[in-house]
């Protein structure tokens, strides 16, 4: 394990009081055990980087954050208060903002629709009050056009759009909304060289407003470029958390390769991931 | 708004004809059905079809199915089924004849109170359903033979032994909503077209159609709101996403629970509302009103583009599915087709309807 | 005592509900426990096997209807193999002996619907309706052959289901079809009856079209003594669900039984009468 | 084989009692529903209930259940439905009728033929449905009453007016195929064991259960069959495919039509074993028989754990659900409850009896 | 557009004769045009990458090489004789095998079954021919660690697995069954550290073994370690066709950006995509 003893532990007792703290959290699923004891917290304007291999058990993880899983054991503690979510709307009141894995997109229903799912723009009063819907198919298109992407019409279901289309839309629902914690769970994995670097802005944006991220990649660079600190998980453990600065890209890959030696490749291959 | 008309102007969009667009939406697709079985029988049946009091009288069956329809499409596009909602027009039948025969109530306090019994047992269905995780087809079917078996026990009760509670007629006679719930609506209108010689009367001088029957009125009214609803407020839209995928919308700040359980609710008031208007046009409710409601209410759902499966379909589409399913029944009747063969044409007829309307859909979209 | 009772018709059946309130009756008289059973459908598979049930519990008395011989007569016969008096009602009177059943009490339904076609017939009606609201049911289909031939005109078979809106729409649309219709005999009171005259009246031909119906209701019995409806035809069900039970048990007591089979029906119910019945027909008695 | 072993010792897996592994089998999840219902009857029914006698008695009518139940959940798993089930034992039963009776065929011709037919008219659903892209729900709704209608016609013409087809025992008493459909197996051994008093017999010294009725066993062979074709043949493999997710699939190799296609042909054939068992048994046929099976196959495979979207189910799961179906709406008669409230007790029973599956499902996995 | 001049047209008229050849392609979804005419060949033994922004088509595009969507117009050869597939199966037997971006993964059912999906191993004979399930577990287990997942049962239903894990089942599923033709879209966007190196060296290893491999990704940097031809669509059209050596990463990374400038970068992001 070559990480161990290059991997320096992060000291997180600063100044500030993490806006989400998560204590010793455990997830079973009948016999399986994605998660046997992570802590982790979140500063108001820091990018905390998670990383880890396929499977260390990331997405389950901030889905305990974000009120989709109830831990299993561990508690969560929100601007130091104890919450207990019992549903994703309980998160999102609550400041919590996700972009998932699997998107959370309705197929059928259109970008619009699915951009304001949950929290549309009304208009009219009593009786009469009703989605605005101009008005959200240009905030759609806009906010679309701002993470590089020039959608043909706000109409088109979100079943028909391509990967790197239908990730940008769920991206751009998340920042649109504002919040005080973002998670974003590989939000560039299906993304374009423009849209990603949009969506690496992005996140340096949101976080210099004081807003604190939480960015899950198994992209090295991108992790190095954006975060403050990082976090990385090995088969529903943690390994540690380092700050930027105290830890180099080459170590950190080896880390998210699960602390084990990485695959021999062939000489002109190397390198390159 | 600029950014619309700047997509529009895509070049990766072809342009697209105003007829194609109508056609894509699936509330109108289901129009071509009701067009293809139109002059089916204009060419087939006696001509007294298709006068005044012909349409009448395919649209009133058609209008108290479609209440029905709009709220199991509704439902259905939230996902769930309730196969309940025949067994609770004859259960709130029972209920309404109670509180209107047996307690003497007037009709301000037996249907609101009436509702609120049916809305009660919507919510159990509903919470039963989202609180184990059954599938609702099982939890509502449990429901659809409890309600049967609860309104025939329940009659025999409150007649002392029949199974049919008369006398509802004369108890409302005079009350003030009655007009709102049965008969008919512009009988005044109707009167004055006939004395005009605009429309058919009987030799008596009275018109063949004394107006419009007041479900008719109760189920364009609903079908207008429905979709208003589903495609104009918040609620459509988390209609259609908890149907879509449960988990996405519930990802996604969706309340889910509660948007299910309003439609469980929802389609209980409807079955509700159905059984009122025909407990009051009948004068009498029986043990078998509504059997097998629920199933030509998906089917007329389905016929109007609803997906089983959910997330996709809409009001408008019920609302023409009704009418096709009502309009085939009935309207065998005005042919000469051998009666025998009745289903026969029935199922045929539904296929043909369908199969057209996919036809066209398809031509027009351009879909492979 | 037990006796079982298994019949063709559901409890919620009109028809069948006030047959179930007769055993009850005779239940409540007699002393003896007495079960009614019926499939949830008219389906004689699953018939024969509610008989096969109560057999097995050996009751002192089995009452069943027959509506398909072939079907239930293997069961019917294992009954009387096992040493239980059997009574048949309603339907199976032709074949009720054969079967081994000690007497038949009821009506054979194709008199009956013949005896309703003939006095139609005598009305002077000429082309008839017959409205049948469980087209396959064979004691229905039956009413409507037996009707056919009585009346000897023209009869036209109409299909409905149990939905009284569906009925009277179909009603008026095979009148608005064929104005020579100037008859109209439904399988059923309450179900058909009633929506049939109100279809009548809306295309005003109340004066024009005879309507008479199986089976007594108390709306339809109003009709018939207004004068809108001719006549229902009564089988007084509610004999033969409290005679056949009355008989067996005192059968198991005392070892009696008459001798002959009991028609309970048909009987017409005029305008003249009809008035009398209309409480009872309300209590679920006639 | 040696991954699977040191799988089990990865330290991400807890322990796993072997209660727990069998009850995540759906399969086996219902038999909870069986027990349950089992426990309710032994308290409640009368004791000849679960004699020899009363379980052959209320074990056919769930054999007859069972065998479309289980077409049915294949077919379901496939991701379609079939509605004309019910209608196609009607009119199997007819044509079967007509070709024993009418016609005067050998069993050994008549059977192939009607299954041949069967199979033809299931491949016409199958390839409607999938030419079209409309819901199987729909397409075959409209042959649900295109059949049965035909039915009717068919019997009128058969029997020259009477809905009703009668004399198909005498026509087949002496066909050497005939025990294969009808009637009870092993009678030889019963009849033995009753001499033996060893079994039940009545006061004449016959046994009270003269056999194994042939439908038992016919549902016992099929539902093993089934259960291994889903679970162990590359056939079974592609239906949960083509359940699961069409597209993906088909994008993956598994020839989706041919599936679904087969699938369908299987449910019509199921339908018309049952029809030529019925019909043997009961020496004849009507326009009814078959009335709202499919229905009632669909609520058992429901029972059994299938999804109504497809992709999730089992054969054996059917198997359960049809005992505990068949096991409710008989054993309700053995019990001392009044007729009138059969249907709540059947409704509150099957809720009851998929609610404790669920349960003990639940409890057992630690699904939270 | 900065690359029209760098960019040079490749030259594909060379000794070998393309597996698979598809001439001026166009794909119409009702009023929306994905693929504009585009032209592609694949020969044994190359590895020819398929680039562009989001939306560009290209999944569209190999869908209508493997056989999912019939092109609206254009041909399709197959070791030069015109090809007509009229579904994925007809593909797949003519030896071209496909993971698709969305996977085509069945979530209810297990690793096992999904990897073996349409093509179930079997032993016995006749009435008796049945799955060989053993043989099955194993072969899934043993490809799934050949790709560096380990897991923990194959009977785990594919629903559960987390992203990475899931799409390596399909890139073993690919493997597993050799191809004349393997198309992979974006198969490592989900992938950690190791598991993208180990597909990186399986690509490599089968177009060793004459396979023509068609590399659908975003990361210049994989495309560049494996790529022999890179050939670059944008709005449905093609830009062209480069061979390696003769463009760089950073030219490669212009055009597909979809031929534009690359959104500025606040300094500490630049050059991290
Ligand atoms: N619902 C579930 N039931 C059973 N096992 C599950 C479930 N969800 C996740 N797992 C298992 O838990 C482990 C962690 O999954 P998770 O999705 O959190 O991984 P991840 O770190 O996000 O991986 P990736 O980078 O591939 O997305 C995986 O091995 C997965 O198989
Ligand atoms: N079935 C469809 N109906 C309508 N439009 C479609 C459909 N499929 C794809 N499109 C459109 O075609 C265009 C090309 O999509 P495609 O999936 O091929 O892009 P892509 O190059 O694979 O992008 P990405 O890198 O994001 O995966 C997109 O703009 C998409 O919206
Ligand atoms: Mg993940
Ligand atoms: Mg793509």
């Amino acid at each position: 394990m070559a990480g161990d003893t290059t991997f320096h532990h992060g000291a997180p007792k600063t100044d500030a009081q993490p806006i989400v703290q998560m204590r010793d959290i455990e997830k079973h699923f009948g016999n399986i055990i994605a998660l046997a004891g992570v802590s982790f917290d979140v500063l108001a304007g820091e990018c905390h980087c998670l990383l880890g291999d396929n499977g260390a058990g990331k997405s389950t993880f901030i889905k305990t954050m974000s009120g989709v899983h109830k831990p299993t054991k561990g508690e969560i503690f929100l601007n130091g208060k104890p919450m207990d979510f019992s549903s994703p709307r309980d998160a999102m009141e609550a400041g919590i903002a996700t972009v998932f894995q699997d998107l959370a997109m309705i197929p059928l229903m259109s970008v619009t629709r699915n951009f304001f799912m949950g929290r549309e723009p009304t208009k009219g009063k009593w009786l009469f009050k009703r989605m605005d819907i101009d008005k959200a198919n240009a905030a759609t298109m806009e906010a679309m056009r701002e993470m590089g992407i020039k959608l043909r019409s706000p109409d088109q279901a979100v079943g028909t759009l391509s990967g790197g289309e239908r990730q940008t839309v769920a991206i751009a629902r998340a920042v649109y909304f504002g919040a005080k914690v973002l998670i974003l769970d590989e939000p560039t994995s299906a993304l374009g060289v423009r849209q990603t670097s949009n969506v690496l802005a992005t996140i340096d944006r949101v976080r210099k407003q004081g807003v604190g991220v939480v960015f899950i990649t198994h992209n090295v660079r991108h992790a190095m470029a954006v975060g403050d600190r990082f976090t990385v998980l090995n088969r529903g453990k943690t390994l540690g958390t380092a700050r930027r600065g105290d830890i180099t890209g080459n170590e950190l890959q080896d880390l998210m390769a699960g602390g084990q030696e990485m695959a021999a490749l062939e000489g002109s291959l190397g390198g390159t991931v | 708004m600029a950014d619309v008309s700047e997509a529009v102007q895509d070049e990766r969009l072809k342009q697209e004809g105003f007829a194609t667009k109508l056609m894509k939406r699936p509330e109108l697709g289901a129009l071509a059905g009701v067009v293809a079985v139109t002059i089916f029988f204009l060419f087939t049946a006696s001509d007294t079809m298709f006068t005044l009091s012909g349409v009448m009288n395919f649209m009133t069956p058609a209008a108290q199915l479609g209440i029905l329809a709009i709220g199991a499409a509704m439902l259905m596009i939230g996902g769930e089924f309730d196969l309940s909602i025949g067994s609770m027009v004859a259960f709130s039948g029972l209920i309404f004849g109670a509180f209107v025969v047996t307690f003497g109530m007037p009709l301000v306090i037996a249907i609101p109170a009436t509702f609120a019994i049916a809305a009660a047992l919507g919510a159990l269905n509903g919470t039963i359903v989202l609180k184990t995780g059954l599938p609702s087809f099982i939890v509502t079917l449990a429901f659809l033979f409890i309600l049967r078996g609860a309104s025939l026990v329940g009659l025999k009760i409150a007649t002392g032994g029949s199974t049919q509670l008369r006398g509802v007629r004369d108890a409302v006679e005079n009350d003030f909503l009655t007009p709102v719930f049965s008969g008919d609506a512009f009988t005044g209108l109707f009167a004055w077209l006939a004395k005009q010689e605009m429309i058919d009367r009987f030799s008596s001088g009275m018109p063949k159609v004394p107006g419009i029957p007041v479900e008719i009125l109760w189920f364009v009214a609903f079908a207008l709101i429905a979709t208003y609803v589903l495609l104009r407020t918040p609620q459509g839209n988390w209609i259609f996403a908890s149907g879509g995928d449960e988990n996405a919308a519930s990802n996604s700040g969706v309340p889910v629970r509660r948007v299910k359980i309003s439609l469980f609710v929802l389609t209980a008031c409807c079955a509700t509302l159905v059984a009122i208007i025909t407990v009051i046009d009948a004068g009498s409710t029986d043990a078998r009103r509504g059997f097998m409601k629920e199933f030509e209410a998906i089917i007329a759902a389905v016929i109007g583009g609803c997906l089983l499966t959910g997330g996709y379909g809409s009001a408008i589409g019920a609302f023409f599915g009704a009418i096709i399913f009502g309009m085939v029944t009935i309207g065998l009747t005005y042919t000469t087709i051998d009666q025998d063969w009745f289903q026969v044409f029935l199922g045929a007829m539904l296929l043909a309807a369908v199969l057209f309307n996919n036809f066209i859909r398809k031509r027009v979209t351009g879909e492979r | 005592q037990q006796i079982i009772v298994v019949t063709h018709g559901q409890a919620n059946d009109p028809f069948w509900s006030v047959v179930k309130n007769g055993v009850e009756e005779a239940a409540k008289n007699t002393g003896a426990t007495v079960d009614y059973r019926a499939p949830e459908t008219f389906d004689m598979v699953q018939m024969g096997q509610l008989i096969d049930a109560a057999v097995n519990q050996e009751p002192d008395g089995l009452v069943v209807s027959i509506p398909d011989a072939d079907a239930l007569g293997p069961s019917i016969e294992r009954a009387v193999q096992a040493g239980i008096p059997v009574i048949s009602m309603n339907s199976g009177s032709d074949v009720s002996k054969k079967l081994g059943a000690l007497l038949h009490v009821g009506q054979d339904e194709f008199t009956a619907g013949k005896t309703a076609g003939e006095k139609l017939k005598e009305m002077g009606g000429k082309t008839a309706l017959c409205v049948n609201q469980e087209v396959g049911n064979v004691s229905l289909d039956q009413r409507c052959a037996g009707f056919e031939e009585g009346f000897g005109g023209n009869v036209e078979v109409v299909p409905t289901s149990n939905d009284p809106t569906e009925v009277k729409s179909k009603v008026q649309a095979a009148l608005e079809a064929n104005q020579d219709v100037d008859t109209i005999l439904g399988l059923g009171a309450a179900t058909v009856g009633e929506p049939a005259v109100e279809a009548v009246q809306a295309v005003g031909r109340g004066d024009t079209v005879k309507v008479a119906s199986f089976d007594l209701s108390a709306g339809f019995l109003k009709d018939v003594a207004d004068g809108k409806a001719a006549f229902a035809i009564d089988q007084q069900q509610f004999l033969q669900g409290y005679l056949p039970v009355a008989f067996l048990a005192l059968n198991a007591k005392y070892g009696l039984m008459p001798g002959g089979n009991v028609p309970s029906g048909p009987n017409l119910v005029t305008e003249d009468k009809a008035s009398q019945v209309i409480e009872l027909s309300s209590k679920g008695i006639r």
